[in-house]
């Protein structure tokens, strides 16, 4: 039959009509405001600073090695080293960021920075609600604004924050180990003294 | 309607010059061309005036002949815009003063 | 009352066209006041209740005419700023002529007493009149017309053809 | 029945009561267009949202739902944005020519409708030359869009206004050859004529509507194929083909002079809608005896909602055309479609005095093989026109 191709056509739109109504293969529409899809857990968007315990700053585990300063693709993160050191989860004694800003406007939700971190520091976030008014100052992220608890890590990338948290538990635990090994060393008898004054 | 039958004919009559006006003076074929086709519109209004003052109008002969005259002026002005148009890509131009030449 | 309005109203915008067309430089406008004209004559045939005509009218000179003098003027460069003097070398002499024809005519229509007279009653053209006579009466002229256009169709598509390169290279 | 269906004319008349005697035909005609251009507003308004609903609903998505409930208010939206925005005038642009374009193409439009039959004796003018009075209207639109293309003076729109051109043209040939066979059965050119010719009842009741025998369906498909080519919508809308050529010549319009273009683009779809509904589909009458007393004008509105929903539908299924496709199809299968289609007019006709009480059913298959064959002949000759199959070379 010769004009089979409109007729297949145009029934293929009628079913899409009628399906619309009751089938929800049919209607695939999100009205975004309203309803919003739930997020992908490897989605990705602007990265964030990870803390742990209760206050933000102190907490935080970067340590501003720089390396994702440097490793910035379109080089969007700042860093400014502090004088005063403070202790990390272990105990050692490590630096701390002054400044750590991200320009979340050249910011290209690459990832890399997350990567090359060796502290598990910065992590990728999901939030894309970011439109400010303010053009200049407005998407220039400063330390405070970046700083999210673990646990918000936890809830956004399920898997990842629990190997992590695993890791460093077993780090924790290990060194904690080590110290009180080393502790428990002069309990013993002291080391010999050396054999000649 | 109270509009005698001078009426229309003298303005047919004017229609009639206009188009000849534009014909004999205008340089530019389809100009002339169309002052031909107000020639035609002239004639043809002439036809529809005397058959509408005609004493006994059921005789439709004068509506009849504008029929066949407006398909005949829409056939020349096709055959004659065509005309135009060959004589153009011929001599690259529409001026008619130009066309003076039998040769070629 | 009415008509006499209604009649001066569609000849002053058939004459404006038709002057206008005949006057303005720029050549689309004159065509398109050309249509103007042609279609205030269709308005001035319905006034004369020949509805038939005044449709074939409109249809044929306003809906084709005018398009086919519009693009002859695109196609023949017609459209492009205009130099030089619209009329020709001896514009005046024609102009002369136009004169001298408009008084005999407009003389010859004031002379004769008959054609002062007012209009016969309602005169009516139904279609289905116009028919019976086109195929009885006019069969003849009806297959004639019926020829010419299609020699006119086929005439003006050979004339306005390009011909092929080869056959006539100066015509590139 | 008569005076819910006369409620219109009736209220009409007791208006121009209210006035003198020599003023009432006045009055009565103004009214009329009143009435007219208040409906056919309402529903140019109303089928622009319409229609932007079903085509997302044939999209598998939501048409405009924000403005208003279900976006219903989404007309009005888009006549404020139309209205507030600046009208911009290109500085080489025709100024006079620019400025009547959209003008020379809506007021004949508008015309078209005084001669539609909307009811029973609720037509505005019966002329007894109606069709020729609507086809010698249509024939206007083509100068205005060419009037259009030209004065903007812009490739692209003289590129749309010669593709428009050529397409209403091409396209109206098939347009007025395929109304012929109506009016030869029907005997006259007036449109309220030709209603009354499809007023009568068969034995089952069934309406002898033209759309019921062979000529008249493939008339009427022919005619619908035709009439979304003349007015440049769906696989037809190369004119303002979007992805090539902007808006084609409506590029240099903005503000209200391009809501006159979209609103006399959808006036002509209704007119030639409302033309279609008076020739094929038995203009104001009742499909079944036992339905007649339905008031008339009510089934004129179904009839026309229903080929508006038909247009809209196609345009959401078709793809566009290209330009040589699309004159190829007229020329060479529409004409000559529509061509054949009187002679079986003719041949229905003939049969029609057959007395055998078989007679129908035969009648029937012979004139549907008499438009079967030809059109299988003509698509198989069009389907040469298609470019030959690509071969695809591969990389060994």
């Amino acid at each position: 039959m010769d004009g089979a191709g409109i007729i297949k056509g145009m029934i293929e739109t009628a079913r899409n009509f009628a399906g619309s109504y009751h089938d929800e293969a049919r209607l695939t529409t999100v009205q975004y405001p309203e309803e919003k899809l739930a997020p992908v857990e490897n989605a990705r968007t602007i990265p964030f600073l990870v803390y742990d315990g209760a206050e933000a700053l102190p907490g935080l585990r970067c340590t501003a090695c720089m390396i994702c300063e440097k490793e910035c693709p379109p080089q969007c993160i700042y860093i400014v080293k502090d004088t005063v050191k403070k202790p990390d989860f272990v105990g050692k004694m490590q630096m701390q960021p002054k400044v750590f800003d991200i320009d979340i406007s050249v910011c290209m939700s690459c990832g890399i920075c997350v990567e090359v971190c060796p502290f598990d520091a910065i992590k990728m976030d999901q939030v894309f609600e970011l439109s400010t008014g303010d053009r200049f100052g407005g998407l220039l992220l400063n330390k405070t604004q970046l700083a999210k608890p673990n646990d918000y890590f936890n809830k956004l990338h399920k898997t990842e924050a629990a190997e992590i948290d695993l890791r460093r538990v077993e780090e924790k635990q290990k060194a904690e180990a080590a110290a009180a090994a080393k502790a428990a060393a002069p309990a013993k008898p002291p080391m010999a003294p050396p054999p000649a004054p | 309607m109270t509009t005698p039958l001078a009426n229309y004919l003298i303005l047919a009559a004017l229609l009639f010059v206009i188009g000849l006006a534009g014909a004999l003076t205008r340089r530019n074929a389809v100009l002339v061309l169309i002052g031909l086709e107000l020639m035609f519109n002239a004639a043809n209004l002439n036809f529809i005036a005397f058959w509408r003052f005609n004493p006994h109008p059921e005789k439709l002969t004068g509506l009849m002949f504008v029929l066949f005259s407006i398909a005949i002026g829409a056939a020349e002005a096709a055959v004659g815009l065509a005309l135009i148009i060959a004589v153009y890509r011929h001599r690259r131009s529409a001026l008619m003063d130009q066309f003076n030449s039998l040769k070629g | 009352m009415l008509n006499e309005i209604a009649f001066l109203l569609c000849a002053s915008l058939t004459l404006a066209g038709a002057v206008a067309a005949m006057m303005l430089r720029n050549l689309v406008h004159c065509a398109l006041c050309a249509a103007g004209a042609f279609a205030g004559l269709a308005a001035i045939y319905l006034q004369l209740s020949a509805e038939f005509a005044g449709f074939a009218q409109f249809l044929v000179y306003v809906g084709a005419v005018a398009i086919l003098i519009v693009f002859t003027i695109l196609l023949t460069r017609g459209a492009d700023i205009q130099t030089g003097r619209a009329g020709s070398s001896s514009s005046w002499i024609g102009l002369l002529v136009a004169g001298l024809v408009l008084a005999c005519l407009v003389g010859s229509i004031m002379s004769s007493p008959g054609l002062v007279r007012l209009p016969a009653q309602t005169a009516n053209a139904p279609v289905q009149k116009i028919g019976e006579q086109l195929m009885n009466q006019y069969i003849m002229p009806l297959e004639t017309m019926g020829l010419l256009l299609t020699a006119a169709l086929l005439g003006g598509v050979v004339i306005a053809m390009r011909e092929p390169a080869k056959a006539n290279p100066s015509a590139r | 029945m008569n005076g819910l269906d006369q409620i219109f004319v009736g209220t009409g008349h007791w208006i121009a009561g209210l006035f003198p005697v020599y003023v009432q035909p006045l009055i009565s005609a103004a009214l009329e267009i009143a009435i007219m251009m208040a409906v056919f507003g309402g529903c140019f308004a109303l089928t622009s949202v319409v229609e932007r609903k079903l085509l997302g609903r044939m999209q598998n998505r939501y048409g405009p739902n924000r403005v208003g409930p279900f976006g219903l208010l989404q007309p009005l939206a888009d006549g404020i944005k139309m209205l507030t925005k600046e009208d911009i005038v290109p500085f080489s642009a025709d100024k006079t020519v620019h400025f009547l374009a959209p003008l020379a193409l809506s007021v004949p439009i508008w015309l078209a409708f005084a001669v539609l039959p909307f009811g029973r004796n609720m037509s505005a003018i019966d002329l007894d030359a109606g069709i020729l009075f609507f086809f010698a209207i249509g024939s206007a639109s083509e100068l205005a869009v060419f009037m259009a293309g030209w004065s903007s003076q812009n490739k692209y729109s003289l590129v749309g206004a010669m593709r428009a051109i050529a397409q209403m043209i091409s396209y109206e040939v098939p347009l007025v050859l395929s109304t012929v066979p109506v009016l030869m059965l029907a005997g006259s050119l007036s449109l309220n004529e030709i209603v009354a010719a499809q007023g009568t009842y068969t034995l089952g009741g069934l309406a002898r509507w033209n759309v019921f025998t062979p000529w008249g369906l493939a008339g009427l498909l022919l005619f619908l194929i035709a009439a979304t080519a003349e007015s440049n919508r769906s696989p037809f809308d190369l004119p303002e083909g979007e992805s090539e050529i902007i808006a084609g010549f409506l590029t240099e319009y903005s503000g209200f002079k391009y809501a006159l273009f979209f609103l006399s683009e959808y006036l002509g779809l209704f007119a030639i809608t409302g033309l279609a509904v008076t020739l094929f589909l038995g203009g104001w009458h009742a499909p079944f005896r036992w339905l007649e007393w339905v008031p008339s004008w009510l089934w004129f509105a179904g009839k026309f909602c229903a080929l508006i929903f038909l247009f809209v539908w196609i345009r959401a299924t078709l793809p566009r055309l290209r330009l040589d496709q699309l004159l190829n199809f007229s020329w060479r299968f529409l004409v000559p479609l529509s061509l054949i289609n009187i002679l079986v007019a003719v041949a229905w006709y003939w049969s029609g005095s057959w007395k055998s009480p078989v007679a129908l059913p035969v009648r029937w298959v012979l004139c549907a093989a008499l438009v079967a064959l030809p059109y299988h002949w003509l698509a198989q000759s069009l389907r040469g026109t298609l470019p030959p199959p690509r071969k695809y070379t591969y990389a060994e």
